[in-house]
């Protein structure tokens, strides 16, 4: 035993040894943080429609307040009463929402409700406010806003 | 004392091999008992630690996002999936406390181990409550103007 | 003991031995080591993302036991929520401008005491109901500068420790920023050769900015000379700045026009309209005409909007 | 007294201060850079991409810089080509995405109805989108009114509307 204990070359080859397999202890244990981190955090952020939903609604607001001003167009160059000329063109806009969502595998629906007029006559200061269902739906998400109410007039 | 150290002539090499054995066995049964401790259980602490503030993460953001875009007349649900096990527990999701504290905590069922998440501010102006459990196939957020 | 020879193959089982573990170990958890570089707190990154995504879409809200709406930067008192987005309609949570950000809500923010502040935003940890504020670091750039409204700079938290792990996010969003009128050359009205008149009414809370184009020219190297305040010559760059507007990119002017599709954008310091009265602004050209006869002059305050400019909001966040 | 050991004792010493080293550098190098994981920064990049858009189509239509319907309106529908034709005569759009989105590089595809059939357009090409790109999409609607004011070839009927879908590829180089 006293030659073991004589010969001194292998301690620090048993040391370093000891001292590599905590290390890598250590790194395993942070390379396996690393591996996890935040999948399904990521995964919320990245799958939620947020800016699809919002766009659809936002869209939808602006084209309401475009299609205003655009049916009373209408209605000076031709015969066509403003609420007829304000379907016709909501129709129009829902239908292009409708198959530019659906390329993405997104059911949207883009529905008039009414134009609310105080007086019934329809006239530019009159229609101050449009009601419009919206629905939203990819599987996953559903969104349904009914009524939306979009002031026009502003 | 000189002569103790200059002595060479300690132990037969069988007795030398036997000692040598001894104290291998002896580390190895040390490791062996204390493996599931250093290499399964400090591991599957921090991954369990990793796993949970993530999920909580992205309850916590998910709400926030929704709330964003909630429709003033209207409702909106969305699903969502959890990996049925954190490490090798299952947990609970409580947001029913978020209304007083602003968070979101997650419980390890066996452990008992809790992780918490915020979610800045949103809790004040719209309840939110509700308890979702991993072990439980379908998860959903839902919220609805009328109710 | 006494064949030196055996010790080899001693040493050789030991060394053999440890290299096995160090090798199993290596084997085992080196391929994990590179699926990914971080070894970082995720939960920081959508604590940033969170702040920075209230802060931008969100109108933020105010409430007591009687009334309650998104205007909380008049009732600091009560704030409910923190948020930067302007709105239109007080009531509604909602609001239908996201990224666009209110001058008075950032103003208000930099009043929003600490604790509420880092409340509000959930810029905590909770662990076993012990709060532990993340160190943070909230600011709007634009060029790379932070941004200044009202004389202060929009910066909010903690200098960025050099040697830590921070998280951060970048977010595009609109200012607003003071007022702006646009003016053609038609549009300017002079009385005397070559200068513009403008008549401006102060007082105002921002610098304010004028912007001119399709100026007529009228021979070789049309210039601008100088700007004038009741008959008093400005000075650049203390009283105004001038630059060269195209699409989203500002360039130095060195006063000489080269084309008639030039933009010029004038900013002048709000200091200059101090009082509640009515100013006469003159800005001298050379070889420029302006068609449009005055008195009366063309009015800034009938013609301004609302100034929206592009900034940055960058949130960061470390333990 | 055996003390030929002294001198191993110090070469451990050594090697066990250049294993301490190399630790540390390895450690302190992934502070400082602070490799974000792969899907935090695709968050990153859809969330900055989706705000450029929105920063285009919320910019006031009197503030000097075109917002995205403008941008789109004066588009004059000949498709871009890559390497030759990288933007398609939509510079304008160009020019606002390059300033909001810099170090990030981008492609644009218009899809819209037209005559009941779906038609996807590419409108600037800035390259093949790499591997980690995201896509972002906002809509905006042009009449005839605001294609003829800005000089676009959309040839749309007095009375008619075309929703257009401005689609965004973007990737960090």
């Amino acid at each position: 035993m006293g030659s073991l204990r004589k010969d001194t070359k292998g301690q620090w080859i048993a040391l370093s040894g000891l001292v590599i397999s905590l290390i890598l202890i250590g790194l395993a244990v942070l390379a396996n943080q690393a591996i996890l981190a935040g999948y399904h955090s990521s995964n919320a952020a990245l799958e939620f429609p947020k800016e699809n939903i919002r766009e659809l609604n936002l869209h939808t607001h602006d084209n309401a307040r475009m299609i205003r001003s655009m049916s009373f167009y209408i209605n000076s160059t031709t015969n066509e009463t403003v609420p007829d000329a304000f379907d016709q063109l909501f129709d129009n806009y829902s239908i292009q929402m409708k198959k530019l969502y659906a390329v993405h595998g997104e059911v949207v629906d883009v529905s008039m409700v009414s134009i609310n007029s105080t007086t019934g006559k329809y006239t530019m200061d009159d229609i101050d406010m449009v009601l419009v269902n919206i629905t939203y739906d990819d599987g996953i998400t559903h969104y349904v806003a009914e009524p939306e109410l979009i002031e026009v007039n502003k | 004392m000189k002569r103790f150290f200059a002595d060479e002539k300690g132990v037969s090499l069988l007795f030398e091999y036997i000692l040598f054995s001894l104290i291998c066995i002896g580390f190895f049964m040390i490791v062996s008992v204390n493996s599931d401790e250093i290499f399964m259980h400090t591991p599957n602490e921090v991954v369990m630690e990793n796993e949970m503030s993530d999920i909580g993460n992205m309850m916590s953001t998910m709400i926030t996002d929704m709330y964003l875009i909630l429709p003033a007349n209207g409702r909106i649900d969305t699903e969502y999936n959890l990996p049925p096990k954190v490490g090798t527990e299952t947990y609970i999701i409580n947001a029913d406390i978020a209304y007083t504290d602003q968070i979101i905590e997650l419980v390890s069922s066996d452990s008992g181990k809790k992780i918490r998440v915020t979610i800045g501010g949103i809790a004040t102006t719209m309840p939110i409550n509700g308890t979702a459990s991993s072990s439980s196939t379908n998860h959903m957020i839902s919220y609805d103007s009328r109710r | 003991m006494m064949d030196d020879k055996g010790q080899i193959a001693v040493d050789f089982l030991l060394g053999i031995s440890l290299f096995l573990i160090a090798l199993t170990f290596t084997v085992q958890f080196i391929p994990g080591m590179f699926m990914s570089g971080s070894a970082g707190e995720s939960s920081l990154d959508y604590t940033a993302y969170r702040t920075a995504t209230v802060l931008v879409e969100d109108t933020g809200w105010w409430g007591n036991s009687t009334s309650s709406g998104t205007d909380w930067e008049e009732h600091p008192g009560n704030v409910m929520r923190i948020g930067l987005a302007v709105d239109d309609d007080l009531s509604s949570k909602l609001t239908n401008s996201p990224n666009i950000i209110s001058r008075k809500k950032t103003l208000q923010m930099m009043n929003v005491d600490k604790t509420t502040f880092i409340e509000m935003l959930g810029l905590y940890n909770n662990v076993d109901d012990t709060l532990f504020a993340y160190g943070y670091n909230i600011s709007f750039t634009q060029d790379g500068n932070v941004l200044m409204l009202n004389n202060t700079s929009i910066i909010r938290g903690q200098i960025v420790p050099e040697y830590k792990e921070t998280t951060k996010i970048t977010r595009i969003v609109l200012m607003e920023k003071g007022t702006i009128a646009s003016f053609t050359g038609d549009d300017l009205t002079s009385e005397l050769v070559n200068t513009a008149t403008i008549n401006i009414t102060g007082p105002f809370v921002e610098n304010i900015t004028i912007q001119i184009c399709d100026l007529n020219f009228t021979g070789l190297s049309p210039m601008f000379l100088n700007a004038s305040l009741d008959g008093t010559t400005l000075i650049q760059p203390s009283n105004y700045t001038v630059c060269k507007i195209d699409g989203w990119e500002k360039s130095s002017f060195n006063g000489s026009l080269s084309s008639p599709t030039d933009v010029l954008s004038f900013n002048f310091d709000k200091e200059l309209f101090s009082s509640s009265s009515e100013y006469r602004l003159d800005l001298e050209f050379r070889n420029v005409t302006l068609p449009t006869p005055g008195p009366p002059f063309i009015d800034y305050n009938d013609w301004n909007s609302t100034h929206y400019e592009p900034a940055y909001l960058v949130v960061e966040v470390w333990e | 007294m055996n003390d030929k050991a002294q001198l191993h004792t110090l070469e451990g010493l050594g090697a066990a201060v250049l294993m301490t080293l190399t630790i540390l550098t390895i450690t302190q190098s992934t502070m400082i850079v602070t490799p974000q994981n792969e899907l935090a920064i695709d968050v990153h990049l859809e969330q900055i991409s989706s705000d450029a858009l929105t920063v285009l189509d919320r910019n006031p239509v009197d503030s000097d810089q075109y917002n995205l319907t403008e941008c789109i309106a004066s588009w004059d529908m000949t498709e871009a080509s890559y390497p030759d034709n990288m933007t398609g005569n939509l510079d304008e759009l160009d020019a606002g995405l390059q300033y909001l989105l810099p170090d990030t590089l981008y492609n644009v595809d218009l899809a819209y109805i037209e005559n009941g059939d779906l038609k996807v357009d590419n409108a600037i090409i800035r390259g093949p989108a790499g591997k980690n790109s995201v896509v972002t999409r906002h809509f905006v609607t042009l009449t005839n009114e605001t294609v003829s004011e800005m000089g676009g070839s959309w040839n749309l009927g007095e009375t008619e509307l075309r929703v257009v879908e401005v689609r965004l590829t973007a990737w960090e180089v």
